[in-house]
């Protein structure tokens, strides 16, 4: 049987182990993937669905980067009675009747996840800054939005300082974290990456402007090794461990399943695990 | 044209001027370089608007505000500088801006035979779908003058037409004038050359320094008249002969040939000699002294200088032989307009000028001082940019730059084609200095009262092949034609 | 040397030829109706805004806007429905695009600002405005089923998309060859000045070619927008870069004067069978990249070094 | 024929005079004008705008797009529009110089690194110089070609660092100076010296200006084309190396956005991008102007798409002026 896996990158932090972990299960479960990469272009994802379709394959994986603009080609994909299952990102409610399952993290969920980590760890109350990624970006969306909803639902006194964008780029991160510390200076007692490289970006700005200060509390997503690591040594607080190799697997077993002709439930989530000093010795890095 | 001003950002380059041109009538425009002839015409062909003044034509006070516009009155001009479509073909060229239409179709058929009978009127033999880049300077110049031809003014300006055209299609073009004038035609005619305005124009009018001097008919005028009117006094010898020792060979080249332009061009030039390369246009002169001086390259012959071997395959290889070369087409090869009269002067000799790579500003400025002193260019102040100064001046500039690399072979491609008289004086003084010191001038010109007055030999060429050189006291005006036409050979 | 120029003049029918062959040798189920129609649907993005492109090319300008016009027209297609009415909609997000267009127009032309400077500038700009007015945030149509009802194929090949897309190859085509406003826009691309001196208003046509470009990124913007009943901030920003590359190969220069609708139809099914090509056999990402640029360098070097060799060949005719 | 000589001399004539330099003067203090007026702005609305903390912020985030913006002004000043390949050379010198540290330490990996960029740079400056192909193609095909060997070659993820100590050093400071600017100090006054001073400088400037001219005057026109794509890569791929080493961590599209942050600052330091005119302290004038600008908007909290229209419609303006500057000076 082939599988066509449509994924968001295959040079990325995530995508790619997560890509190698599909591929690797996939072999030995039998199946041939037929890996397209999106290069984090919607653009080219909608028409690597067409190219699956006609390449007949037998199921289709794809790996979202919009929450609606696959639907014509997902349809296509069903008129072909090829199935299809979401990997890593989900899609509107729309997209609903034309996929069988989404695996995979909740961004959504793991926003909300930030929030009760940074609320425990503020108690509930100071200003924070916002280190988002891409802007548009549905990762960026999730994580944001899921974080903003949750703190509100929680009743916490938690001010959001500011939002910025820095795309999921280190760099950019530590750019703007300057010009954030300059501007907010003492008044930042928290800070929510929206995943661990940024953190970094912010860790570094606050050494280089505050040498020898305790860092405030700052929650990341992904688990990398080098955030285990910054919440040893107490620079970070917390991280949420998203591992890519359980996200791969899970979406081609998923897949086979339904290959086989078994029905799978439309929501299948990997496990999510909030990550402090408490639990960092215990807990396998993501990557 | 009523009290023409326009104000050039560092030049005025005219000053209240007034000219009128009658229908069937040539009027001929005469001046030095930078006089404002172009400009004037500009005014007349809505290229530029005057900053004051008014145009009328047929006694009816116009506005042009662009070139179309002046087109519409029946004003067609053909410019000093090539003013075509590279990637069109000749037909597409001559039709310009007035293409035929079928339908909403261009009407090709028409468009290429129209364009091919005016090109034969114009006794140019150009193959109307040919596409106009892959021609040469000169047949480009005659499909200019072809599109202004085949417009059907009412009044044609004509700037510079014969700059880049041999005596034959400097005929042709009169008989067209001509048959214009007769037509009703007003022509308006600007050349440098004395002569061919004697020959046909009925009008004349003389600028200086943006002004008007001097309107009259013809009739009664003479060239050293006009000069003195251009120049503002007497100008007795116009190709002056400096007497100078003439040495061993400096430069010798033997059975060159491009593969495509000419083949088997063979000739020696010697110390303290002036030789003269002629032929009609086309004939292979300037890829000749290109591919001598490296700018393209040679596939057979070889080169010698001071009696040693060279291998030359570019221009920094040729100037280490002492080989120097002004190109024919100042504007396009011979000045960086950004930079200042300095900066181009010193230009091949930046190295020799530099320490440790940083260049000596001082012997920079000293260089470029020197030379605009010899040279006298105007206005005398090397700080200035160079697309500023007017044509002759930019040449003078040109020539410093190469003097200043010190060769011993300095090889001039029309280094006077387009610059008035007095500079062109000039610039013969200087080469007559040049030779006097021991150089080996190679003179490029299809100029024949030019050659037959500076050139010690003179060297025609044909169809790429090149002749024995002939004498000083073998040269006559009949003699280089009958070489150039191929009714005698060598 | 003749066999050389000619394999230079019709390189890109040949290499798309090549492209073919070899993949439906090596890539299974590759030659089918199927695949034939969903590579024309593929290139029909890239292709309308090529179409747009080459004119401004042949005019000697450059548009770096494209992409964000594309997803600005698309975002205002899909805003605007629930208010005006799907087709309403779809127009006012292609007038956007021409509103973009005349903006570049007027930089470039009015303000003599290097195209290529003021595209960029306007790029940054319309990508902005298409963050600011969605928050960043995708935003989606009213009606999913008239997407559904686009994506659909005719004749086995064709998409409303494809159609149009080839349709419009064809108008192109006639328009640059025979009309005169056609000529005339080598002319101003060849050498504005000596156009404008011939009366030829290039000004005029510079800045219609500027308009003419970013409408027709617009049509590809709303079209897309249409087609996945999305308007995202984020779509089109890898497709300037593709879309050059397309015109390019296909034998446009990029200094003006030069270029050819046909030409760019190979160019863009060239670039889209490869693609298509080298995804059924799951080429990574990264090697894809690696062999698109080298077949744009390697196109262009060939076109290069043949015409210098073909224009020696013309002269030694000429002067013959 | 001495009589014409003398009275051409004295022909000083009031028809002529500078007109160049006083709009080259004019569109010089425009863009100081403009970075005071920033920095007035700043000063004013932000109180922390004027600290040597934010000063030294912006002088650090300069710095990395700043040596790659010297290397720029080379490409435009040469007439070769624009190097579209420095994401790719920046990706090459950081993940190299990072990936390489293990096997020859940091020094040679470096310098390897650097040098591995400079080559990217050759081959652009081969195709655009030597081949003539428009450097717009040239060097995005060459991008392309490049970053895709570059994912391939690290397999597609994020390369560490593993000596902490190179980190360090360019996160150092030197009297409160970051290392890092310094560095870029540096390269800056040494292509200011290359462009402005050397006859490689006044090649490059003819070259751009007329090329065919310069070609006739014995200027080697396709190397000195070259060598303005091969400074450029150097220069990025230092930059990226820098990058590497402060991060400590690269991934292939690490130097995304930076052609265009680099051209932007050249272009509205009023570098004319057809070439023949320009200089690396106009350029840097115009990323000086770029980075304060950003920084007090981000300082003001104005939101990302916001900043993107505001700097968009600046180029546009700033280019604009100087155009119409320039044609009021010299036509
Ligand atoms: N576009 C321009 N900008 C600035 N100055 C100009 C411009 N065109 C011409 N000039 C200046 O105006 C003056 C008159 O120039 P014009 O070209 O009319 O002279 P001309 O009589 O045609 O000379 P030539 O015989 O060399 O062709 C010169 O000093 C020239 O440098
Ligand atoms: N730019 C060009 N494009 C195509 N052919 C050219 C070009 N320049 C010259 N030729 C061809 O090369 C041949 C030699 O031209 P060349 O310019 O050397 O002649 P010339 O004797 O110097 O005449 P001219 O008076 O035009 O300078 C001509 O037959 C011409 O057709
Ligand atoms: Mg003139
Ligand atoms: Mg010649």
């Amino acid at each position: 049987k082939t599988v066509c896996y449509v994924t968001a990158a295959d040079s990325h932090a995530y995508a790619t182990p997560a890509n190698k972990a599909l591929e690797a299960r996939a072999k030995e479960l039998g199946i041939e993937v037929l890996g397209l990469s999106q290069n984090f272009d919607v653009q080219t994802g909608t028409e690597q669905l067409n190219t699956c379709i006609a390449r007949k394959a037998d199921g289709i994986i794809l790996w979202p980067l919009d929450p609606q603009a696959y639907i014509p080609a997902l349809a296509r994909a069903q008129q072909a009675n090829i199935p299809a299952i979401l990997i890593n990102s989900p899609m509107s409610d729309q997209a609903k009747p034309f996929i069988k399952s989404f695996t995979g993290p909740d961004v959504y969920e793991e926003g909300k996840m930030a929030a009760d980590s940074l609320n425990t760890a503020l108690k509930g109350e100071g200003a924070v800054i916002v280190i988002a990624g891409q802007a548009g970006n549905g990762t960026t969306i999730g994580r944001v939005g899921g974080f903003v909803d949750h703190l509100k639902k929680l009743g916490s006194k938690i001010e959001v300082l500011d939002t910025v964008n820095a795309d999921f780029d280190q760099q950019k991160a530590l750019v703007a974290s300057r010009d954030l510390i300059t501007r907010f200076g003492d008044k930042i007692n928290g800070v929510y990456a929206n995943d661990d490289t940024m953190a970094r970006g912010f860790i570094d700005a606050w050494k280089e402007a505050n040498p020898g200060k305790p860092t405030p509390p700052i929650v990341g997503i992904n688990g990398q090794k080098d955030a285990f690591e910054s919440i040893k040594s107490g620079e970070m607080y917390s991280t949420i461990v998203q591992s890519p190799d359980e996200d791969g697997k899970l979406a081609i077993n998923t897949m086979a399943e339904i290959l086989d002709g078994k029905d799978v439930k439309d929501r299948i989530p990997i496990p999510l695990t909030v990550v402090t000093k408490e639990n960092v010795e215990t807990t396998k890095p993501a990557f | 044209m009523q009290g023409i001003s326009k104000i050039f950002p560092g030049v005025k380059a005219l000053s209240d001027v007034n000219f009128s041109v009658d229908f069937g009538r040539v009027h001929a425009i005469v001046g030095e370089n930078g006089a404002g002839k172009s400009t004037l015409m500009k005014v007349l062909s809505g290229t530029y608007l005057p900053t004051t003044g008014t145009t009328e034509v047929g006694g009816v006070e116009v506005r042009m505000r662009k070139p179309a516009d002046a087109q519409k009155l029946g004003i067609r001009m053909v410019h000093q500088e090539l003013n075509l479509v590279p990637d069109l073909t000749v037909a597409e060229n001559v039709h310009l801006g007035r293409m035929p239409r079928k339908w909403l179709l261009v009407d090709k058929a028409a468009m290429v035979g129209n364009a091919a009978a005016v090109l034969k009127e114009l006794g140019a033999d150009i193959d109307p779908k040919a596409r106009l880049g892959d021609l040469s300077i000169s047949q480009q110049q005659l499909v200019e003058i072809a599109k202004a031809y085949a417009a059907n003014p009412r009044i044609i300006v004509l700037d510079e037409p014969t700059s880049s055209l041999s005596e034959h299609e400097t005929a042709a073009l009169f008989r067209i004038l001509r048959k214009m004038k007769a037509q009703g035609i007003a022509i308006v005619y600007i050349s440098h050359r004395l002569k061919e305005v004697l020959e046909i124009a009925d009008d004349v009018t003389i600028l200086r320094d943006g002004s008007m001097i001097e309107s009259r008919p013809a009739d009664g005028i003479t060239a050293a008249q006009m000069i003195k009117l251009m120049v503002g006094r007497e100008v007795t010898n116009v190709f002056p002969k400096t007497p100078s020792t003439i040495g061993a060979p400096v430069l010798k080249v033997r059975g060159l040939g491009d593969g495509v332009t000419f083949s088997n061009v063979s000739f020696d030039v010697r110390a303290g000699e002036i030789l003269g390369l002629t032929g009609l246009v086309g004939a292979g002169r300037t890829e000749v002294a290109k591919a001598i001086f490296g700018l393209s390259t040679l596939t057979a012959g070889s080169i010698e200088t001071h009696g040693k071997p060279v291998t030359i395959r570019s221009p920094s290889q040729a100037m280490r032989a002492g080989i120097a070369y002004v190109p024919e087409d100042r504007k396009g090869d011979g000045i960086i307009p950004s930079m200042t009269v300095r900066e181009n002067i010193s230009l091949p000799v930046l190295r020799r000028l530099s320490r440790f790579s940083r260049v000596s500003l001082s012997a920079d400025r000293k260089l470029a001082a020197k030379y605009a002193a010899d040279f006298s260019i105007v206005p005398p102040d090397p700080e200035r940019r160079i697309n500023l100064l007017s044509g002759g001046n930019q040449q003078k500039a040109v020539i410093s730059k190469w003097l200043s690399a010190k060769p011993s072979v300095l090889i001039l491609d029309e280094p006077t084609r387009g610059v008035d008289v007095g500079a062109k004086a000039e610039i013969h003084r200087i080469i007559g200095e040049l030779v006097a010191k021991g150089m080996a001038v190679v003179m490029i010109s299809s100029e024949l009262p030019e050659v037959l007055g500076v050139c010690d030999r003179v060297v025609v060429m044909r169809d790429g092949r090149a002749s024995p050189a002939i004498e000083r006291k073998d040269l006559s005006e009949e003699r280089i034609m009958a070489l150039a036409t191929g009714e005698e050979t060598a | 040397m003749a066999l050389l120029s000619q394999i230079a003049r019709y390189r890109v029918a040949l290499i798309l030829g090549l492209t073919l062959i070899v993949a439906s040798l090596l890539v299974p189920g590759f030659l089918s109706l199927t695949t034939l129609g969903l590579g024309l649907d593929r290139s029909s993005t890239i292709g309308i805004i090529a179409i747009g492109l080459t004119v401004l090319l042949i005019a000697g300008q450059i548009d770096l806007s494209g992409g964000a016009v594309f997803a600005l027209a698309g975002i205002v297609s899909i805003q605007l429905q629930p208010s005006l009415g799907l087709w309403p909609a779809a127009c006012v997000g292609v007038l956007t695009g021409a509103a973009a267009g005349a903006l570049n127009g007027i930089l470039s032309v009015g303000f003599k600002v290097n195209s290529l400077v003021a595209t960029l500038a306007t790029m940054l700009i319309f990508r902005s405005i298409a963050h600011w007015i969605t928050a960043s945030q995708p935003v989606s149509g009213t009606d999913i089923m008239f997407s559904l009802a686009l994506a659909k194929i005719y004749f086995d090949i064709f998409t409303v998309r494809s159609a149009l897309f080839l349709a419009a190859i064809l108008l192109l085509h006639f328009w640059l060859t025979r009309t005169v406003s056609g000529r005339n826009l080598f002319a101003v691309g060849s050498n504005a000045i000596a156009a404008e001196a011939s009366g030829i208003s290039s000004g005029k046509m510079v800045f219609l070619g500027f308009v003419f470009a970013s409408t027709l990124a617009g049509v590809a913007g709303v079209l897309q927008s249409l087609a996945t009943n999305t308007g995202s901030p984020m779509f089109g920003s890898e497709l300037t870069v593709s879309v050059i590359a397309a015109v390019v190969v296909g034998g446009t220069r990029l200094e003006g004067g030069r270029g050819s609708a046909l030409g760019t139809l190979g160019g863009v099914l060239t670039i889209a069978s490869l693609t298509t090509a080298m995804e059924f056999q799951s080429v990574p990402a990264y090697v894809q990249q690696v062999v698109a640029g080298l077949i744009l360098i390697l196109l262009v070097v060939l076109d290069r070094t043949v015409r210098t060799t073909a224009r020696a060949n013309t002269r030694a005719a000429v002067s013959a | 024929m001495t009589d014409i000589a003398l009275s051409m001399q004295d022909r000083t004539n009031p028809r002529f005079n500078r007109g160049s330099r006083l709009v080259d003067t004019v569109s010089r203090a425009g863009l100081l004008i403009a970075i005071l007026a920033v920095v007035l702005y700043g000063a004013l609305a932000s109180p922390v705008f004027f600290t040597t903390g934010n000063l030294v912020n912006v002088l650090t985030s300069m710095a990395i797009v700043g040596i790659v913006v010297v290397g720029m002004t080379f490409v435009l000043v040469v007439g070769g529009l624009a190097d579209l390949s420095v994401p790719a050379t920046i990706a090459c010198g950081a993940i190299l110089s990072l990936a390489l540290q293990p096997m020859i330490g940091p020094v040679p990996a470096f310098v390897l690194a650097v040098a591995l960029a400079g080559a990217c740079g050759l081959v652009n400056g081969l195709l655009v110089g030597y081949v003539g192909i428009n450097p717009i193609i040239a060097t995005l095909g060459v991008g392309t070609i490049v970053l895709g060997i570059v994912q391939a070659a690290v397999g597609g993820v994020i390369v560490y660092g593993t000596d902490p100590a190179t980190a360090a050093l360019v996160k150092s400071r030197v009297l409160g100076i970051p290392t890092i600017a310094l560095i870029f100090l540096a390269i800056a006054l040494i292509g200011n010296f290359v462009l402005s001073r050397s006859f490689w400088g006044r090649w490059t400037i003819a070259t751009g200006g007329n090329y065919s001219a310069a070609e006739a005057s014995a200027v080697p026109v396709r190397a000195v084309k070259a060598g303005a794509f091969i400074i450029t890569a150097l220069c990025s791929g230092l930059s990226g190396a820098l990058l590497g080493l402060t991060l400590q961590s690269a991934r292939p599209l690490v130097g995304t956005g930076y052609e265009f942050s680099a051209i932007t600052a050249v272009v509205v330091g009023g570098v004319s991008i057809m070439g023949g005119f320009g200089s690396v302290p106009r350029a840097i004038a115009g990323l000086v102007f770029v980075q304060l600008l950003t920084n007090v908007m981000v300082l003001q909290g104005v939101r990302t798409p916001v900043q993107g229209f505001i700097l968009g419609l600046l180029i546009a303006i700033a280019v604009a002026l100087d155009v119409a500057l320039r044609k009021r000076g010299v036509a």
